[in-house]
C-alpha cells in the first residue's frame, strides 16, 4: 500500500530549491535517505512532515491529497513524526516532553506512563523520567527525542540523523530496533550520513543529489528479496544514481 | 524633609489600624487593576502571539502602531472613553461612567498595548523549533501556540507584571473615568493625588507605601504561582 | 524670575495671562505659574519653594501668616461661588437667595450633590454653609469627589446633581454642562483671593524685592483695571476690593 | 460626544499652525523623556544584564523587588524627590524645583525599574549557550555580555519602547516636579491634563493626538535605526 | 612541553561526578576522547575550556596555575576554543560569525577577510561569506562553528564531536586537515563516537568511563612511532582501561 505519494513538488528555500518529480513511500518499509550536506535532506523530511509547504506540487496521504485539502493537516501530522537533526527538547522533565504527544491523543495516565517507560527503555534511558532536561548530554537529549517520537507509534516515522550524537552501543540497539518496526505496519525514514548505516538497516535508498530526489531500488530488491517485489518502477524522474 | 520620616510611620500606622477607609480604597485598587490585567492578558497574549508568529504584510507597520500604544497617556484614554460613557454619548445609557466598571475598561485600554508589546517581544526572542516540535508531535496551531506560551512563561509573567504595574500605578483614568468617590471609586492612587493637593504630603506618601506593599503581596504572590 | 504658587482657578480662568505681562515687562523678570490647589499652594509656601502664593481660604491664610511662613498678606481681588444645579431642580431651590437653605432642601430630598471634598477653598466654604444650614452631609445622595473644580462640575451635570462652585469655573464649564445657575448672589458666596508674601526670614532665598514689587503691583489701579476689565463669555469674573 | 471629532481638526491645525506654545511643548516632552529614557537604559540594561546572568541567593527576592517597582506610581516618586529637591530637602541648594532636570530624574525613577525587568525577562528567555559561546572565542565577560544584548536586542529595544512609553504618557512627575510652568516645564501631558482641568476637553485630546503622532514618529525612527 | 595538566580534579554537576586525578596534554599533540553518553566528554572538555568550574583540583595551563589565578582568564581563554556539541552560531551572516573572534584579538579588515576566506575553504565553504546563519543545513551550520573555531588558530582546540553532522567528504576532509595541525604546533582535542575516527586520525586516546578520565597510550606509540616516544608514564591515576 502506498502510505505517502509526492508529485512534482518544487520547494523553494533561499537560492536553494527542491525537486521531487516523484517520490513514493510505501507502508511497512524503511527507507534510507542520503546526500551530502545542504543537499536537502532535513527540507524533504520537514516536506513529508506537511511542516513545509511546496511552491508547487502536492503530497498524497493514504492517497489522499494533503496540502490542497486544507483543514485536516493535523488529524494527518498525528500519524507523521519527526526528529529534528537538532531537537528541541521542552524545558522540564523528560516524562512530560514524552507525554506531550500523548496527552494530545487522549490516552490515559496509566498508559502514559506505561508507554513512556517503554520507549526510554528503547533507547537506553530506563528510569530518566524525572531528569530535567535541561541537564541532559548531547547523545542523551537526542534519545529522549527520539523516545518522545517513538512512544506516539506513528504510521510514518521521520528520523533526521538520529544516530548522530549516539555512542557506539546506542547505535546498535537502535538499529535493531528500527528494523522491526516495518514488520509492526509502520513506515521509517531515516536521514543518515552513516555511510554503512542503510546497509546494517536493510533500507530502501532515497538519494538528494543538489536538491534532486531520486529513489533507488534497495539492495534487497537487487539481492532478490521475495517480500519486496517491484510491482511497479520505483525510480521515478530525475537521473537515478546508483551509490550505495 | 521632615514628611519621608513622617510618612513612614504613618504608613506602618494604616496598616496596623485596619483604617476601613484605607482597606476600601486598597479594594478598590486591587479590584479594578486585577480585572483590568486579566482581561488585558486574555487579549494581549493572543495579538502578541499572532504578531510574533505570523508574517503578512504591514506586520511592521502594526508592530510599530503597537509600540506606539505603550506610549498612551492616561489622560487620553480618560478623555475618549469619558466620551463614550457620558450621558449624551453613544453608551451612556448604560450609566457607567464612575463606577468602577468604567475604571476597567480605561485600565484595560492602558495594559493591553503593553502586554501585547512584551509577549511579542518574548515570542520572537523563543526558538522556532518549538512550534514545529509541537507540530510534529501531533498539536494543533493552537495546542502549539500554548506551548509555546509555555516555554515563554518568564516572559509573559514580566509581560503581565507590567502591564498591572503600570494599571495599579495609574491615576489619570481612575480619576477621570471612576471620580475619585469616596467609598465608592477612590483608589489608592487617586488617594494619594488627593492628599498631595491639600498638601498633605505625608499621608499621600503614606498611602504610596501602603500600595507599594500591596504590590509587593501580589507579585510574591505570582512568584509562587510560577514556581509551582 | 519670581515663582507664583496659585489656585488653578486664577490660572484656568485666563485672568494672569492678562495681569502678568505688564508686570514681567516692567521688571524685566518672568513670572513662573504653578497652579495647584489651595493646600498644595501653601505648601509650597511653607517649603519655600514659591515666593509669593495666591489662594482664597481666608482661615487658612491667616495660620500660614501667624505660623512666620508668610508676610505682607494682601487682599487682591474677590469673585463669588454659585450654586449650580439640574435644569428640572427636584429639591425646587432655583431662585433661593439663601444659600444654606437650598442646601437644606437638597439634604432633605435627598437630592445629589457632589463635593469637591478635596479642601480646597471651595470646599472649605462648602463646609461652612452646610454648618450654616446645619446639617451634617452624609449617605448615598452626597458625593465627596475629591477633584478639582472644571472635573467636579462635570461630574454633577452627568449624574443631575448640585454643587457649589466659583462663577470663572462654572462659566468656562458653562457650554459643557446642563447645569444651571440655581442660587447666586448670596453674601455667604463671596470668595476673596489673597496674596502672601513667602517669609523672607524663614526662606533667604525669596527674592524679597521682586516679590514686594509684585505685591505692590496686584495692589496697583493698573492692576485693578485689569482685573474689573477681565471679561469671559461677556461677563466680569473678578471684582477689585475697594 | 462632539469633542471627539473636533479633536481631529484641532490636532490637525496644531500640527499644521506650527504654533510656537505647542512646539515647545512637544520639545520638552521629548528632551526630558528622551533623556530619562536614555538614562534609565544605561542604569536598567546592566541591571537587568546582571540580575539575568548571575546566581546568588536573595536573587528572587530581589527580582520581586524589582517587580514591585514597576508599580512605582508617579505621585509617589513626584513626592519623594520633591522631598529631595524642595528648599528644605538636602538638595535643595541645586534649585533643581521646577526644572526640567527634576522632571528628567523622577521619568528616569519610573523607566528604570521597567528597563530593567523586561531587559531580564529577555535574558531569561535567551539561549544559554550564547554567553559561553562569546567565552570560547575569547571574549571577556563584557564582551559577552554585549554579544548576548546583540542577540536579544528585539526584546531590549521593546524595554526601551515600554519606558519611553511610560514617561512620555505619564503625567504626575512632570506635574509635581516640573510644575507645568509654561514655556519652561510645560509638557504635552501636563499640558493635557490642564486643559482638560479648564473643561477645553477637545483641545486636551488633540494634544493628546499630537503626542501619540510624536511617539509614533520616534518609534518608526527607532524602527530604521533597527533594521539597520 | 605540558600545555595543559589536569591535577586532582572533581568537577560534580546534579547526579553526575567528573574525575580526573591527572590528565596531561602536551603541546602540538592530536587527542581523541571518548566514551559512553553521559559519560562527561562534553563536560570535560567545558573544564578544559576554562568554562566550568570544578570544585576541587586545579589546571595548569602552560605550568600556570588557572583557577586560584583568578583574572587571567580571558587571556588564557584567547589561547582556548571550543566548539560545543551543538554549536551555537550568533544570528547575522556566516562572516560576522567568523569575524567575531578575530576582531577581539584585534585583527585589522584585511587579515580578517583572509582569514575568514581561509578557514571558510577548510570547511568547504568558500564563498558562503554572507550567508544568513538562519539560513543553513545543519551539517554547514556545523562547519561554521568549525570554521569559526579555526580561524582564531588557538594553541588548543578543543572539539566535541566535530564529525558528527558531516557527509563523508567532508569528514574525510576535515579530518586531514586536522592531522597537520599538531605539526604546526597546536594541541588538539576531538570528542568523537566514531570508532574508527581515533585511528583515522592517529590521535592519543582519552577515555571517559562514567565521569572517571584515564589518558591511554596511543596505537601509535604502541606501534614504535619514534617521535613520540614515552618520555614519562602516561598514565595517571584511576584504572587504565585499554580500548580502541
Ligand atoms: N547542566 C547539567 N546539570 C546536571 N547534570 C548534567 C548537566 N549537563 C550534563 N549533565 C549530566 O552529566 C553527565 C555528563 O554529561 P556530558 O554532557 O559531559 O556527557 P557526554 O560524555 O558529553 O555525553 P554525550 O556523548 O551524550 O555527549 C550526564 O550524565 C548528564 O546527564
Ligand atoms: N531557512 C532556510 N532558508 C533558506 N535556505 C535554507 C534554509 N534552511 C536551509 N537552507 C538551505 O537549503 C539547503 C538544504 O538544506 P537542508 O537542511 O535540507 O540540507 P540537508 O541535506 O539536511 O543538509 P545536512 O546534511 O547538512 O543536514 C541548504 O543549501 C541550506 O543552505
Ligand atoms: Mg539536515
Ligand atoms: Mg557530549
Amino acid at each position: 500500500m502506498t502510505l505517502l505519494e509526492l508529485k512534482n513538488i518544487v520547494l523553494q528555500q533561499g537560492t536553494f530549491r527542491l525537486q521531487v518529480p516523484h517520490l513514493k513511500l510505501r507502508a511497512g518499509r524503511l527507507y534510507a535517505l542520503k546526500g551530502q550536506n545542504g543537499s536537502g535532506k532535513s527540507t524533504l523530511l520537514r516536506l513529508l512532515a506537511l511542516l513545509q509547504m511546496p511552491q508547487s506540487g502536492e503530497v498524497y496521504f493514504a492517497e489522499q491529497p494533503t496540502f490542497s485539502a486544507g483543514g485536516r493537516f493535523r488529524r494527518l501530522r498525528q500519524q507523521i513524526t519527526l526528529v529534528e537533526q537538532s531537537p528541541l527538547l521542552f524545558a522540564g522533565s523528560v516524562e512530560k516532553n514524552l507525554a506531550f504527544g500523548l496527552k494530545l491523543r487522549g490516552f490515559s495516565g496509566r498508559e502514559m506512563a506505561e508507554r513512556i517507560g517503554e520507549a526510554l527503555e528503547i533507547v537506553g534511558l530506563g528510569g530518566f523520567q524525572q531528569r530535567s532536561t535541561r541537564e541532559l548530554s548531547g547523545g542523551e537529549s537526542r534519545r529522549v527525542a527520539l523516545a518522545r517520537a517513538l512512544c506516539l507509534r506513528p504510521q510514518l516515522l521521520l528520523l533526521d540523523e538520529p544516530t548522530a550524537n549516539l555512542d557506539a552501543a546506542q547505535v546498535e540497539a537502535l538499529e535493531s530496533f528500527l528494523t522491526g518496526l516495518p514488520e509492526q505496519g509502520m513506515t521509517v525514514v531515516i536521514a543518515t550520513h552513516d555511510v554503512a548505516q542503510p546497509q546494517r538497516i536493510d533500507g530502501e535508498r532515497i538519494e538528494l543529489i543538489d536538491g534532486h530526489v531520486s529513489q533507488v531500488r534497495s539492495d534487497t530488491i537487487l539481492s532478490g528479496c521475495p517480500a519486496q517485489g517491484p510491482d511497479e518502477p520505483l525510480v521515478a524522474g530525475g537521473a537515478a544514481s546508483l551509490r550505495i | 524633609m521632615g514628611y519621608l520620616g513622617d510618612s513612614f510611620i504613618t504608613a506602618i500606622e494604616l496598616i496596623l489600624g485596619f483604617d476601613r477607609e484605607v482597606q476600601m480604597t486598597v479594594w478598590t485598587s486591587l479590584y479594578t487593576s486585577g480585572c483590568a490585567t486579566v482581561i488585558a492578558a486574555l487579549l494581549g497574549i493572543p495579538i502578541g502571539l499572532w504578531l510574533g508568529l505570523s508574517r503578512f504584510r504591514g506586520r511592521r507597520l502594526l508592530i510599530t502602531l503597537l509600540n506606539t500604544l505603550m506610549a498612551l497617556p492616561t489622560v487620553v484614554v480618560g478623555l475618549v472613553l469619558f466620551g463614550l460613557f457620558s450621558r449624551q454619548g453613544p453608551l451612556g445609557p448604560l450609566g457607567l461612567l464612575f463606577t468602577p466598571l468604567a475604571m476597567i475598561a480605561g485600565q484595560t485600554v492602558l495594559a493591553t498595548p503593553i502586554i501585547a508589546n512584551l509577549v511579542l517581544a518574548a515570542v520572537s526572542g523563543a526558538d522556532r523549533r518549538i512550534i514545529s516540535t509541537a507540530l510534529t508531535l501531533g498539536a494543533s496551531h493552537l495546542q502549539a501556540a500554548r506551548q509555546l506560551l509555555r516555554e515563554i512563561r518568564f516572559g509573559v509573567m514580566a509581560a503581565v507584571i507590567a502591564g498591572f504595574g503600570r494599571v495599579i500605578a495609574e491615576v489619570g483614568v481612575a480619576m477621570m473615568l471612576g471620580g475619585n468617590i469616596r467609598n465608592s471609586t477612590r483608589t489608592m492612587t487617586t488617594a494619594i493625588a488627593l492628599e498631595t493637593s491639600k498638601g498633605e504630603f505625608a499621608f499621600g506618601l503614606a498611602l504610596g507605601l501602603v500600595l507599594l506593599g500591596v504590590a509587593l503581596l501580589v507579585n510574591l504572590g505570582l512568584n509562587i504561582v510560577q514556581q509551582r | 524670575r519670581l515663582r507664583l504658587a496659585t489656585t488653578t482657578s486664577t490660572e484656568n480662568s485666563g485672568l494672569l495671562a492678562e495681569l502678568l505681562p505688564p508686570f514681567e515687562a516692567a521688571n524685566d523678570c518672568r513670572v513662573d505659574v504653578i497652579a495647584v490647589g489651595t493646600g498644595k499652594a501653601i505648601k509650597l509656601g511653607e517649603t519655600g519653594d514659591v515666593d509669593v502664593i495666591m489662594v482664597h481660604a481666608r482661615g487658612k491664610e491667616d495660620n500660614f501668616v501667624e505660623a512666620g511662613f508668610g508676610v505682607d498678606r494682601r487682599d487682591v481681588m474677590y469673585n463669588d461661588f454659585v450654586l449650580l444645579g439640574p435644569a428640572n431642580d427636584p429639591a425646587e431651590v432655583k431662585g433661593g437667595s439663601e444659600t444654606a437653605i437650598a442646601l437644606a432642601k437638597i439634604a432633605a430630598s435627598k437630592s445629589t450633590f457632589v463635593s469637591r471634598g478635596d479642601d480646597s477653598g471651595t470646599h472649605s466654604r462648602e463646609k461652612q454653609l452646610w454648618q450654616k444650614a446645619d446639617v451634617a452631609p452624609a449617605g448615598d445622595w452626597y458625593l465627596e469627589a475629591g477633584r478639582g473644580m472644571g472635573e467636579v462640575i462635570v461630574m454633577a451635570g452627568e449624574r443631575q446633581g448640585y454643587t457649589l462652585s466659583d462663577r470663572g469655573t462654572y462659566i468656562a464649564y458653562q457650554q459643557k454642562t446642563p447645569l444651571k445657575i440655581v442660587v447666586e448672589g448670596d453674601k455667604g458666596l463671596f470668595n476673596p483671593y489673597g496674596v502672601i508674601m513667602v517669609n523672607p526670614v524663614r526662606h533667604s532665598h525669596v527674592k524679597v524685592d521682586l516679590a514686594k514689587k509684585f505685591l505692590d503691583y496686584l495692589t496697583s489701579q493698573q492692576a485693578k483695571a485689569l482685573i474689573t476689565g477681565f471679561r469671559k463669555g461677556g461677563q466680569q469674573l473678578f471684582y477689585v476690593v475697594d
